[in-house]
């Protein structure tokens, strides 16, 4: 029970944390952001390496690896194409500072 | 499972990573170092997992990550810009897949050792049914914006009814699950989350089909949400600290980016996902067309730019993107801006189909972001402003969203006041209104506007041709 | 062990969430930020009220009594006065728009 | 210790509504609330332990908790809000003293049940360190502030090297408490504690005791981390959840604003506290009483503004808070508008002895925070104001920090650009600078620049006596 507890607490604080974070992100960068969470839920990857660690049956061992293989979809297209979205977000060559208002 | 203390630090320096790397995602100089940074924290952390397994099965791991990534890798090089919001849509999907599938044999594992508990025995049902919804409505979001399939609205008579009897369904065979088989006795624990997952699918399915296309943005960013909680909620099943660090962050990101567009749509999201009433905003343009409008061709608008205009703004809006134009735009601000023109951007936070995805296509075409003004920068800007240039956008621009008599589905949304601009230019092809179906009366102001009725593209081409010409 | 370790988890996600929280307070109320904070860590007086409470030595029961002193102290303080500076921090009657820029 | 399951969701939520109350404390309007939720939040964390607590204690918990609330509510009623740095130091003194006694009892419990580990071997004599630090060197931080003892820099002989050996001295003594009694076998582990706690108090003294008074907000910001610190050490002690999630985020908050102060004075933070260099700051300035000032009655500078302003801009400082001039201000401003002058205030980051502390003092006397404008937004202003007013302070609006060809403590820090004003008008008592020590040439701009030679709250009130009769 303690160690439920424990994980619930770093729950809470994670979801405060997520808040947080995201909510300072501009909108100039919100599709990027939405695609690079996208890819940090892939480490799901990580129970699924677990997961088919685990001694089984065939089936279980297939779905094992169905999710690896989706899990690593996920994390790798995932962070590949948010770099190629953020690798045209170049800093502008002549620096115009931006008048406020 | 015990973590032991070196993969347990290990995690923890990947959910550092992570945060670090979110947090270099507020500006556009840092956030592609971020991105890296997260993605390091992410080989971290599979590595790290690497030594808490056996060693035997390192032969399938890696057989299936490696097919993951070439698929991952493909994908993600070929996709064009423009179809940013159905390849998230893709990648959340089978990250929600994922989610389900190893919550399901998980479950496995744990009832074969009879070591199913209270925590596991409720959560483990309901991230296959998270992830399972997560998986089809991704699917089924995909194939609506790629035009696949399930176009439109797609709806049945008694659809509610049947969603609520699927979803009674699912929660007596999750019961059964966790009570070993008490309820239905001729299906197996097992079983049972075999069958919830299956009908978790078909229930993914359901929800979605009925909503309009141009909402799937918010039902992707709503899924995204759902897969990271799914992932969360593995970690408690799995006693993993980073996957429910990990699953929250990206829960509570979701969350805020769903609230955000379902926010600046101006309707609340239970109405977006259980009415489908946005399939039939685009019917709700009334036949307006007798009003005199200001029609005028690309020369004439090339004429007035290159003759009067000292400053231009540019709004940009869906039908861009549609229409592919973002290089034909970066030809014009050239234009212009060879003829001595300064040209900003207005860019709205809900133009386009996605949260920020008109920043990324004008970027993607090479124009600095330190000239894509948002909301409350650019619109003091419009009084000195010699014209608005709108492509491809309405809703965004529209005056009706902040007329006090009228009630329409963006009252109270804040817009781009190009009205202040000296000469208003839209480029679309009609005069038929955008996503959410309100007329907009800048058109029929024939002393202001002109109304180049083209396709975004050809309109664009047409106009630098005459603007490098005149 | 695997409890320091937990701990040391929860330690880490609260620096960050520290960092982000405090960061977005504005100067105009850094004083009473700097109060506010410094009578939540007052919440030592929880320690003190544990540790008071464990049997000892007279010397050991006067520490722990001048220990719950001081948290109280702290605790009751710092919340007053920072209550007493915000109260200060009355709404304008005539709200102007204050103009960027 | 195990915590049950209640207590410990008592305490989530306590930690819970501190993040919210902090999170509150972003926006004037909310502020308030904020902190009231943080009590609040204070209230569930210390109900629920009397739930953990064995029933007799109660009296004597009791008894200490009244009494302190009691000091707690007096001092903190009757305190004045130009004392605020010194209030804030003697809470957070007593705070690190709570820790530092705590962590001492811990200790005894712990090493009579044998059950010392490595955990709270190491953490406990940290504990006691930088509690009593904490203790000390706020104690001294109030006397000086409060100008009781230890005024201005306080130095002697080879004083680095006494705390070094002081330090080492600490050192030897804790590892003698963990090894129990090894190293020095006439010590008993739980007097060596003991002879920390006195060591670590001189050191408290011996550290703080160099450093300039005008220092001190800075020292006390970082002795507020430190205590923060300590209370999330002894959480790791007590393996109490709330403590070291509480304790954590203050000294986050402490280390930050820590260094947005020694920031913002443009001095790295080690050679504040290593070097007692603020101290000599006042002397270096240099004889200039030759160069000619504009040197002005109040009637003059009232009649100036009363006939040609239009437009005002305050800048307060220091000098105003050392005055008490706050009250007269407000007088000025009604004053000033009564005529139909706008009036603004300009308020630097580091104005005064604390951040933030000038829009205490001005909200204090009831002018609106939407008057006080911080640098960023208030710049802009000055050009077309006809007069910029700057009573008590100096640095903050001393062009020479910007000025390449000078190398000053304040190079580099972005000041308030009164010199854009059509007039600059001082309230001051003499022409030495402030505490960077640094001269300012706009005192010697006799065409722009009036002087007015007088303690703020009489110059002042002169000034309002002349504007009213103007
Ligand atoms: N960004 C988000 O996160 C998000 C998410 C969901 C929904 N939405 C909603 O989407 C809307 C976005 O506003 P918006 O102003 O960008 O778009 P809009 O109001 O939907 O208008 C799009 C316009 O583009 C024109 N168009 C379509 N294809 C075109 C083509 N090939 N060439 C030229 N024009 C073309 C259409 O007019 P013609 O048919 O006459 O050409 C239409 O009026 C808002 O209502 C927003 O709430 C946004
Ligand atoms: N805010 C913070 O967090 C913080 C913390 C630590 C240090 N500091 C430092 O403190 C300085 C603050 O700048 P500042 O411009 O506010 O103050 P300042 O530069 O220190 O100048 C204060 C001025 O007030 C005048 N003054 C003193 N007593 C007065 C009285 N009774 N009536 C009228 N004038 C009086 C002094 O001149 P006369 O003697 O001629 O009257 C002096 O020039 C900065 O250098 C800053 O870095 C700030």
């Amino acid at each position: 029970m303690q160690e439920t507890l424990i994980q619930f607490a770093i729950f809470i604080m994670a979801g405060f944390l997520g808040f947080e974070l995201i909510s300072r992100v501009p909108n100039l960068l919100h599709t990027p952001l939405m695609s690079a969470t996208n890819a940090i839920h892939g480490i799901i990857l990580v129970g699924g390496m677990i997961t088919i660690a685990a001694d089984g049956p065939a089936w279980v061992k297939a779905v094992g690896f169905l999710a690896v293989f989706f899990g690593a979809l996920n994390v790798v297209g995932g962070f590949w194409v948010t770099n190629r979205m953020l690798s045209m977000f170049r800093p502008p060559k002549a620096r115009v500072k931006r008048r406020k208002g | 499972m015990e973590t032991g203390v070196a993969p347990f630090l290990a995690y923890l320096l990947a959910a550092a990573l992570f945060i670090i790397g979110i947090r270099r995602l507020r500006t556009p100089e840092t956030a592609r170092s971020g991105n890296t940074i997260a993605a390091f924290g992410m080989t971290v952390a599979l590595i790290a997992t690497l030594f808490v397994i056996e060693f035997e099965s390192l032969l399938l791991i890696g057989a299936a990550v490696v097919l993951g990534s070439v698929v991952g890798i493909l994908t993600a090089q070929r996709v064009q810009m423009t179809a940013m919001p159905q390849m998230v849509a893709a990648y959340n999907g089978v990250g929600g897949g994922a989610a389900a599938l190893i919550a399901l044999s998980e479950f496995y594992h744990l009832s074969e050792e009879g070591s199913l508990g209270v925590v596991a025995g409720t959560t483990i049902p309901l991230t296959v049914l998270v992830g399972s919804v997560s998986f089809m409505g991704s699917v089924v979001a995909f194939s609506k914006l790629q035009e696949l399939a399930f176009t439109g609205s797609v709806t049945f008579p008694l659809q509610q009814v049947v969603n609520a009897v699927l979803f009674l369904g699912i929660l007596v065979l999750a019961a059964n699950a966790f009570l070993e088989g008490e309820i239905l006795p001729f299906l197996s624990p097992v079983a049972s989350v075999i069958a919830v997952l299956f009908a978790s699918l078909v229930l993914g399915v359901l929800l979605v089909i009925p909503i309009g296309g141009a909402d799937m943005p918010i039902v992707i960013s709503l899924l995204n949400a759902f897969t990271g909680l799914a992932a969360a909620a593995s970690g408690f099943v799995l006693e993993n600290y980073i996957l429910i660090i990990a699953g929250t962050i990206v829960g509570a990101s979701g969350t805020i980016l769903t609230r955000l567009m379902s926010g600046a749509l101006g309707r609340p999201l239970g109405k977006i996902i259980f009415a489908g009433i946005a399939a039939s905003g685009g019917s709700k343009q009334e036949e307006l067309g007798e009003r005199p409008v200001n029609d005028v061709s690309a020369s004439a608008v090339g004429e007035y730019l290159s003759d009067e205009a000292n400053k231009v703004i540019i709004v940009p809006g869906y039908g861009l993107a549609v229409a592919q134009a973002q290089s034909v735009m970066k030809d014009l601000v050239e234009a212009l801006e060879k003829g001595g023109t300064e040209v900003l951007f207005g860019i709205h936070p809900v133009a386009g189909r996605m949260p920020g995805h008109m920043n990324v296509l004008m970027t993607e075409v090479g124009i600095s972001y330190e000239k894509l003004l948002d909301l409350e920068d650019v619109n003091p800007e419009f009084e000195d402003a010699d014209a608005a240039i709108i492509v491809g956008a309405n809703d965004v621009v529209n005056p009706a969203a902040n007329d006090p008599e009228k009630d329409t589905p963006i009252s109270g949304m804040p817009v781009l006041e190009v009205g202040n601009a000296e000469r208003v230019i839209f480029i679309k092809r009609s005069l038929s209104p955008g996503f959410a179906g309100v007329d907009n009366p800048l058109f029929y102001d024939t002393d202001k506007t002109m109304m180049l009725f083209a396709d975004a593209k050809q309109g664009l081409e047409e106009v630098v041709e005459a603007v490098k010409n005149g």
